[in-house]
């Protein structure tokens, strides 16, 4: 049989819990290029695996700061100075009329860069990845738990990080190919 | 997010928000069999084909107004709103609630929402669609709608800012937008649980393009979390402003019973109390048929009736201050009004919204009715009524005698105006059908986070 | 985009086949071809086949397909389809259009610059003298004839109208012989021999029935022809006739006299019944000029007290209004007469209105010389005598009254004449009968029976010259379509004998005859032309070299200078009167009046008339059965309740309306509906009065009897709602009004609620930097109720009539509306008469509420309305506190009528369905102000100026009463901003701070002390 | 399992940021349409029935335009000329020139020539020539160079962009009124300036500025207002 380059080496846990542990010893032992996948949000996991830099509420702030500006820039630039308007008497510059939209575009441009920035910055959408290539991952969208350590990872090899994973009581591990 | 404390507390005295036994495989399996195994019941597709009726005859009705003009209604000078803004003010109040269980409710970390916010949200997503159907289609000259719009034009004119019609196109839109990705982030980890249990070739790879790659991992969670939390945090303000905007289509007018400045909170929680009302009559059909009991639990009933409750309770307080001032602010106008809708030609309809709204929900306050689907379902009926009676006296009553007594006029409904209103509702429920048929009516990996095997204990 | 062309263009892409001519194609002709080459061309059309094939694929007979809007369905659908396609793509690309220049252009004529002239409309003989507005050719706009003593630029709703009626589709539009269509050349052979055999008779079977005519040429024309057959007799005969007023003059002097008013002389009016401020009683629109300058409330101002047995406008406008019934009036007259020294014998009864009548005669006499007596028509001869001898006795005459010759050039009873002609009809005495004009099948007499008898009877040749195919032309063997006023040369006398010479605005649309040529034409003189026998007939009187300058001037001015009668000296031949007998107290009095709307029926047909809500009751569309509040209560009966009423064993059905003011034991019902033929507005509204109607009981008989049917009808009213009391018990200050004493203490009585000058955190747009800033006032003192303005309005601005359904609905469109309040007793209440156009607010609140800025204001400070724009959300219609704004509910405007579009007038769009409009100060009357003026200060160098008064708005010009002031509030000196500087001056609902430009000048009553309390 | 192959994931990204780069190309593309010759007519030679060439008559023949459109100062109309003024000469000059027997046949019957119209605007659009021509606005300002058209065609857009350009500066158009009808004429430079009132202008702001106050402009509010066009 022909040899397929490896991704990395999996590791399968039975619960949360051992997850963390788990990914908190990898961690330690000095293995970076790591991640691990929960069918929930586990806070504690991407600490334990070193994930520290999140950037989305930045993204989202800009997205709000822009979309604020626009609203309130584009009103006073159509009523006040393109083609100036008496309306029932009012002044054309009627900010308190503008302060609305220029509220519902903040909304709206911060709530769309929150959502397409997390997808941007998890490299979504990728309906490929090798890890779906170890049948047994199917189980992390319902109730397992599982480690890879990549074969990119300066320390990674074959047989010592599949031991070392296996010490960390894994029910099974196994190898992912690219 | 997972809030043990809660759960601990859930554990000893309340009412559980799940029922105990349940592990994150069966809970799984449970939610995702309705979408993947269960067979299309008879009832499902009768129900489904009865909306697609009602829906194709929004659609001739709609056809006919193109054709002859908004005249086929009712509504003339004086009263130049009718069916069409109460049923648009409704549906647009009925949304709120999802947005409330699914963003307000997770800021307050009230995790029993877990279980309610998804097809709460997907009831919002459909009202806000029904709901703009009517502004659209209330103007004269419908495809000229798009000059609300301020895009670049021959003309070199603009839309007029200070309109609250065109503060209303902007919320909404806005409104409907965020709630739209709002409640399909949401989705996106179940996507991918029903991507990887499906077994039919094409659901697999359905859910799989919607699921975008999911896989659950650390770094994809974090941002995930903190993403959701702040569309939560924007939702939150952006669903009171939703409907506050909309009261100012009333609130900045002059006329007598529109230009109020109560107006913007009693919208709110106006809005609020009917959205619960119509999340209660359809949770309660749907976990029965679907048996989930174990998952909306009485416990989910109880709070929203005490939301509904305590909603209620402000909008009478509205109605009061309403008279009230009507009546001791010495405005020839107001006190009219406040006479007119107690006397006059439209009394019948006041009274009938008082007690819809006011009285018969005070049955609220026992517990047994609390926990009694059947009379929870048959009191939100009526508060959904009252509701719409409300958005009816505001406008059309107050219309219908403003200043001049020579303007005074009546306004009676066609048989086109039911046509539209019951349209939507058709339209609401075949969404729903649908969205109960192919997608999880409950949040799946949320639910996960309640059971107690989801805590990790610090080190 | 909206583009009335580019719309018609969907619609009829005129994409039929070539051999049948289509609306399309009629319309390119009519739209292409200008000015006199354009009524060449239509004239033309009109004679070829395919335009009468055409007319009538378009109006098949009966069609009411114009108005209602469900047999108007499958062109709604069709036109609303094709526009909302046309929304869908967001076509914004106008079709091709040609443009078609004169082959030889007409020296004056200017494309795009319109034209005046002077002509004059003749109602029941008396003639309206007019200025008509003519676009290329088009009669568009009708105005009072300023130079004229009878109108001094007033107008009345009938005369206002009386385009559409040209323009109307329904006209008879070809001479027809049992149906069939004949060309003029064969009428003139068939009645060759008819006439040959008479002549030998001398005319003996000959039998000419006309309306009151007062041309004297046509006069001139009918001795010629009775001098050719001496044994032919003339019969006149109308509905609304003065035979009343002719037996009251010979009853008091013995001979026929015509009756004027000299109002600006009458510190004292007395009305016995007489509604001489409402269009149709002579000389109406000059008298209420006169009233109103002489109810200044800063000036000497007189005092009216109105007994009266129906509400009328008049009745609305008195300091004190007696309801009584019309047979109780002549109780009133003996007893003020006995006590102002007129002696006519009976015991004079003035009831338990003894302080009134007391109060009364001690105001005559204090004013002797310049108070006056006036009758009404519908009053017998005994009640117009003792007014007569009244006046005579307060030495009125000659100062306040004037007697004339009579206008009507045959001043005969018209009922004896009609009732000789019937019975010389049943003795087979007649064999040739031209009926002119006038439709007595419909309205005769229901006692003489016209209708039977000339159906039966045997006479060989019944030939009618009318205006419409109506009830009398079907059982008439020829029916000859007459010109409209508007296509025809004529001329006639006002109520004060002033000759006007009617002139054509356009060639006769469907080659019709006026009655001159049709009397010609009996003389056997067939090709004359109208043209020529006005023109020979003055001529005659004025021969002589300068005749082409005097003929030239008079053309000009419209009426012939000096031709007014001369004022006779009288003198009272009035002996005794006898009494007439007392009616029993509770005999119910049934009230018959010609309508205020359709008149005696012959407008039945035009929609504007209508439309057009009666002064008082605010119905269109139906006549009803007016009773009043009291008696509603005692019989149970409710508004719109369908009753029976019988009268001498005749009957009618017809809903109830309660009127308040209306007196007990009475009711009134309106002539005029009821039409089987009118054409497809008329036919079939409301119900046929004339049935109740006899020779000797032409305007009331009492012994009437009412009873429920148990029936409900619906009516069309445009204000449901009328008073300024609210349900809570509160009356809110619509109409402030006060009594002259209260005005002379408080003169600043209206100003209560005004908002300070500044009430804002913003400082308001300054109007001071544009030249004009355009205002008005409404001098509510003044208005007379006569709806005037409305019609004027509907005519400059193309408004469109809706029909009765979409009213019932409250979808009528009038741009400026007259509301009527009634406050205190029902029974007999204090009327009030608001006319409520576009404030034109400073701080509109429409404005603020539009999305997308199809409301805003000029610099001008009008309130611009810009159709193209709306979209129709109808928020700026709600958030109107004055509920002025219409909207185009449905398309209300006839685009497929090639008549209605020559109609229109080319300076306004016409609105289409979806969209917004409102009165806009007429806006295309001050850009074309402003740009002739702008024009010519620039060419001459000189200061750019629009002078105060040149500048009128349509209202305001047909206002008789000039109550309606328009002008630039800028210039200090300006009419409107002096007005608006004074006391009475206040602001409807100003309270709101709306700052609405058009203000109102507060009611002043100038009531007897002594009648108060 | 693995459900997709590698190539899905580019396709995917594309597919989701692919619609508002397509969005964006559609809305571009029917703001383009809009103010292509397609809608306005910019630019289009319409068929007529005599292929009348105004840069024979104006160039070639130096006819003034008021020849033929005499109402352009006092209507707002500027009028077509009728069948009478075209004869004036031609019944004189190329009296049976095939091209001209419309005109000739319309004299000898009485129907009238049906031109198809040149410059049209919508009905709700109420433009008057006696003014703008009053107040100084050259003819070529909006007819474009009608002396070098041998088939006449629309110059401008005609939209309502186009007439704001001018209603928001007149004074950058504006000319002395006896040069209205000059279709040669420029505005102002060092090398060819222009005499207005005894004043010598070299440039067309001063120019424009004294013309403003000189024909009685109306300021700039009054002549944005909308009633100014719209009724």
């Amino acid at each position: 049989m022909k040899r397929v380059p490896t991704y990395g080496i999996m590791a399968e846990f039975a619960s949360a819990q051992d997850l963390v542990t788990a990914a908190r010893h990898t961690h330690e032992a000095g293995y970076r290029k790591i991640d691990a996948f929960s069918p929930f949000p586990v806070e504690e996991l991407a600490d334990a695996i070193g994930f520290h830099k999140n950037n989305v509420p930045l993204v989202t702030l800009i997205g709000a700061i822009v979309g604020g500006l626009t609203g309130y820039l584009m009103q006073y630039w159509m009523a006040v100075v393109n083609y100036p308007v008496n309306v029932g008497g009012r002044p054309y510059h009627s900010w308190p009329s503008f302060i609305i939209i220029t509220f519902e575009l903040t909304i709206l441009f911060g709530g769309i860069s929150a959502v397409f920035g997390m997808l941007a910055l998890n490299g979504l959408p990728m309906p490929y990845h090798p890890v779906f290539n170890v049948p047994r991952f199917a189980l992390a969208s319902k109730d397992r738990f599982f480690l890879i350590v990549f074969a990119s990872d300066p320390k990674y090899d074959a047989n010592g990080t599949r031991q070392f994973l296996e010490s960390l009581h894994a029910r099974s591990v196994s190898e992912v190919p690219g | 997010m997972p809030d043990h404390l809660d759960n601990v507390e859930v554990a000893n005295q309340r009412a559980p928000v799940i029922e105990p036994g349940y592990t994150f495989g069966t809970i799984t399996d449970k939610i995702s069999s309705i979408v993947l195994t269960r067979p299309t019941s008879l009832g499902w597709v009768v129900g489904f084909g009865a909306g697609f009726l009602v829906t194709m005859m929004l659609l001739f009705a709609l056809g006919y107004l193109f054709i002859k003009g908004t005249g086929i209604w009712g509504i003339n000078i004086p009263i130049g709103w009718g069916f069409a803004i109460v049923n648009f003010v409704w549906w647009i109040g009925i949304g709120h609630a999802g947005t409330l269980i699914s963003a307000i409710l997770l800021l307050l970390r009230q995790s029993w929402r877990n279980s309610i916010n998804r097809f709460a949200e997907a009831m919002t997503l459909f009202a806000v669609a029904c709901a703009g159907i009517f502004p659209l289609v209330h103007t004269g000259r419908p495809w000229l709608a798009y000059w609300m719009f301020p895009y670049p034009n021959t003309m070199n004119y603009w839309p007029q800012f200070r309109s609250p019609l065109l503060w209303d196109v902007f919320a909404v839109s806005t409104y409907f937008t965020i709630s739209l990705l709002f409640w399909f982030i949401g989705l996106i980890p179940d996507l991918a649980t029903l991507r990887d249990r499906a077994d039919n070739k094409y659901a697999r790879m359905s859910y799989g393009l919607l699921a975008m790659g999911w896989r659950g991992s650390a770094r994809h969670w974090a941002r995930y979390e903190s993403a959701y939390l702040l569309l939560a945090g924007l939702a939150t303000p952006l669903v009171l402003s939703v409907h506050t905007v909309v009261s100012f289509d009333f609130a900045v007018a002059i006329v007598p019973g529109w230009h109020t400045t109560i107006f913007p909170p009693y919208f709110v929680a106006g809005a609020i109390y009917s959205g619960f009302a119509m999340v209660l009559m359809l949770a309660i059909p749907i976990r029965k048929i679907y048996g989930l009991e174990d998952f909306i639990t009485d416990r989910h009933l109880q709070n929203s009736a005490k939301v509904m409750l305590a909603t209620g309770w402000i909008v009478a307080y509205g109605y009061g201050i309403e008279a009230f001032t009507g009546w001791y602010g010495g405005n020839r106008y107001d006190q009219a009004l406040l006479w007119n809708r107690l006397h006059g030609p439209y009394a019948g309809l006041y009274w009938m919204l008082l007690i819809c709204n006011i009285f018969i929900p005070q049955l609220l306050w026992f517990r047994k009715m609390r926990t009694n689907p059947v009379w929870l379902f048959m009191i939100s009926g009526v508060i959904l009524v009252g509701m719409w009676l409300e958005r009816f006296v505001i406008i059309v009553l107050s219309l219908s005698r403003d200043f001049l007594t020579s303007s005074w006029g009546m306004y009676y409904p066609t048989r086109w105006d039911w046509m539209t209103y019951f349209g939507t509702i058709g339209m609401f429920l075949t969404a729903m059908f649908l969205f109960v048929r192919i997608l999880p009516m409950i949040s799946i990996f949320e639910m996960r986070t309640l059971l107690p095997e989801a805590e990790v204990k610090p080190e | 985009m909206e583009n009335a062309k580019s719309k018609r263009e969907d619609v009829c892409p005129g994409k039929k086949p070539a051999n049948r001519m289509d609306r399309a194609t009629v319309e390119r002709q009519l739209k292409e071809t200008k000015g006199p080459e354009y009524w060449r061309s239509l004239e033309e059309l009109a004679g070829s086949p395919e335009f009468q094939d055409m007319l009538h694929r378009e109006f098949p007979k009966g069609a009411s397909e114009w108005l209602d809007s469900v047999s108007r369905r499958g062109f709604l659908q069709l036109m609303g389809a094709s526009l909302a396609m046309a929304g869908m793509t967001g076509c914004t690309k106008l079709p091709l259009q040609e443009i078609v220049p004169y082959v030889r252009q007409p020296e004056q004529v200017i494309p795009g610059v319109a034209m005046y002239y002077a002509t004059a409309f003749t109602l029941s003989g008396y003639a309206n003298p007019l200025l008509v507005e003519s676009h290329l050719g088009r009669p568009t706009k009708i105005e009072g004839n300023n130079l004229h003593p009878a109108s001094l630029g007033g107008t009345d709703i009938f005369a206002q109208a009386s385009i559409l009626g040209m323009y109307d589709p329904d006209r008879s539009q070809a001479i027809t012989h049992l149906g069939d269509v004949e060309p003029w050349a064969e009428f003139v052979k068939e009645i060759k021999g008819p006439l040959a055999v008479q002549k030998a008779l001398a005319g003996a079977g000959i039998r000419i029935l006309t309306q009151t005519i007062s041309s004297p040429t046509l006069k001139d024309q009918m001795q010629a022809f009775l001098a050719m057959y001496p044994k032919a007799k003339w019969h006149v005969y109308e509905p609304v006739n003065r035979d009343n007023t002719l037996e009251g003059a010979k009853l008091a002097f013995g001979e026929a006299l015509e009756t004027q008013y000299r109002l600006e002389n009458a510190a004292v009016i007395v009305s016995l019944d007489a509604d001489f401020l409402y269009a149709g009683f002579p000389g109406n629109v000059r008298y209420i000029r006169d009233f109103a300058k002489k109810r200044n409330p800063d000036a000497e101002m007189s005092r009216m007290y109105v007994v009266e047995s129906n509400p009328s406008s008049t009745g609305a406008k008195a300091d004190h209004r007696l309801p009584v019934r019309a047979s109780e009036v002549e109780g009133f007259a003996r007893a003020i007469a006995s006590a102002v020294g007129v002696n006519v014998g009976g015991a004079p009864s003035s009831g338990e209105h003894t302080k009134f009548v007391e109060s009364v005669v001690e105001d005559l006499q204090k004013h002797e010389g310049e108070s006056v007596i006036i009758a009404g028509d519908h009053q017998p001869p005994a009640v117009h005598a003792l007014a007569h001898a009244m006046n005579v006795a307060l030495g009125n005459v000659g100062k306040t009254v004037v007697y004339t010759d009579p206008v009507d050039s045959n001043p005969v009873n018209q009922v004896e004449s009609l009732r000789d002609l019937v019975s010389d009809m049943r003795t087979g005495q007649v064999d040739l009968l031209v009926i002119m004009g006038g439709n007595p099948v419909y309205d005769a007499p229901a006692d003489l029976g016209f209708r039977d008898c000339l159906k039966n009877s045997k006479i060989s040749l019944r030939i009618y010259h009318g205006l419409y195919e109506n009830e009398t032309a079907e059982l008439c063997h020829w029916s000859v379509n007459e010109a409209h006023y508007l296509e025809a040369w004529s001329d006639g006398r006002a109520y004060d004998g002033t000759v006007s010479v009617v002139q054509p605005l356009i060639a006769p649309l469907y080659a019709g005859k006026s009655a001159h040529e049709m009397l010609s034409a009996l003389v056997s003189v067939p090709d004359a032309t109208g043209y020529e026998i006005v023109r020979g007939h003055w001529q005659k009187q004025h021969a002589g070299p300068e005749f082409e300058a005097w003929w030239r001037k008079t053309l000009n001015d419209g009426f012939i200078e000096g031709s007014a009668y001369p004022p006779k000296s009288v003198s009272l031949k009035l002996q005794s009167l006898p009494v007439a007998a007392a009616v029993g107290a509770n005999s119910l009095e049934v009230n018959l009046r010609r309508d205020p709307s359709v008149y005696d029926g012959q407008f039945a047909n035009n929609g504007w008339l209508q439309e057009l809500p009666k002064p008082m009751s605010k119905l269109t569309w139906d006549n009803a059965v007016l009773i009043g509040p009291k008696m509603a209560d005692r019989e149970g009966i409710k508004t719109m309740d369908v009753v029976t009423l019988e009268l001498g064993g005749r009957k009618i059905t017809g809903p109830v309306w309660i009127q308040a003011g209306h007196p007990d034991h009475s009711v009134t019902v309106h002539l005029g509906y009821g039409r089987r033929k009118a054409g497809r507005a008329g036919t079939g509204a409301g119900f046929d009065a004339y049935v109740l109607r006899t020779t000797n009981a032409l305007w009331f008989a009492t012994g009437g009897k009412l009873t429920k049917t148990g029936d409900h009808y619906q009516l069309a009213s445009t204000q449901g709602y009328q008073t300024m009391d609210t349900g809570d018990g509160e009356t809110r200050p619509l109409v402030r009004a006060a009594t002259l004493e209260e005005y002379r203490k408080e003169p600043k009585f209206a100003k209560e609620g005004e908002p300070p000058a500044a009430l804002t955190l913003y400082p308001g747009y300054d109007y001071k930097k544009s030249p004009d800033a355009w205002g008005m006032t409404i001098d509510l003192n003044a208005c007379v109720g006569c709806n005037n303005c409305i019609i004027a309005c509907q005519s400059e601005n193309n408004i469109a009539v809706v029909g009765k359904e979409q009213v019932v609905k409250g979808r009528h469109m009038h741009w400026i509306r007259v509301d009527a309040y009634y406050q205190g007793d029902r029974d007999a209440p204090q009327a009030y008469f608001q006319p409520v156009p576009c404030m034109q607010c400073e701080n509109a609140p429409c404005e603020l509420v539009c999305p997308v800025g199809a409301t805003v204001h000029s610099s001008e400070g009008l309130n611009d309305m810009v159709y193209n724009r709306c979209i129709g959300t109808r928020y700026c219609s709600n958030n109107c506190p004055y509920k002025v704004r219409r909207f185009n509910f449905l398309l209300f405007q006839d685009w497929e009528t090639p008549q209605y579009k020559l109609m229109r007038n080319p300076d306004v769009s016409v609105r289409s369905r979806g969209v917004m409009e409102k009165c806009t100060y007429c806006v295309q009357r001050i850009t074309e102000h402003r740009i002739n003026a702008e024009t010519a200060a620039v060419r001459e160098n000189r200061e750019f100026k629009i002078e105060d008064g040149s500048l009128q708005t349509a209202c305001q010009q047909s206002c008789p009463a000039d109550a309606i002031v328009f002008g630039n509030i800028n210039d200090p000196n300006s009419r409107v901003a002096k007005l608006k500087a004074q006391d009475r001056n206040y602001g409807l609902l100003a309270d709101l701070n709306t700052r609405p430009r058009t203000t109102y000048l507060a009611e002043i009553r100038n009531p007897n002390p002594e009648l108060e309390t | 399992m693995q459900i997709f192959p590698r190539s899905t994931n580019a396709i995917s990204r594309a597919s989701l940021f692919g619609p508002v780069f397509v969005a964006a190309a559609l809305f571009w593309g029917m703001a383009q349409l809009q103010r292509s010759p397609y809608i306005t007519y910019a630019g289009v030679r319409k068929s007529q029935p005599v292929p009348f060439s105004h840069q024979h008559h104006v160039t070639g023949l130096g006819i003034d335009c008021r020849y033929c459109h005499t109402s352009v100062e006092q209507s707002s109309f500027a009028g077509i000329p009728p069948t009478k003024t075209c004869m004036n000469c031609h019944s004189q000059i190329w009296t049976n020139a095939p091209m001209l027997e419309p005109v000739r046949a319309s004299y000898r019957t009485g129907e009238s020539l049906q031109w198809t119209r040149i410059n049209q605007l919508p009905d709700f659009v109420y433009f008057n020539h006696s003014i703008h021509v009053t107040k100084g606005v050259g003819c070529n300002d909006c007819h474009g160079p009608v002396d070098q058209m041998p088939l006449m065609y629309q110059e401008a857009s005609l939209q309502m962009e186009w007439c704001l350009n001018c209603h928001r500066a007149p004074q950058e158009f504006l000319r002395p009124r006896e040069q209205v009808f000059n279709m040669r004429y420029q505005q102002p430079t060092a090398s060819l300036p222009v005499k207005f009132d005894g004043t010598t202008y070299t440039d067309q702001d001063s120019l424009g500025s004294a013309l403003v106050k000189k024909y009685q402009l109306r300021t700039e509010k009054d002549i944005t207002s909308c009633s100014t066009c719209h009724r």
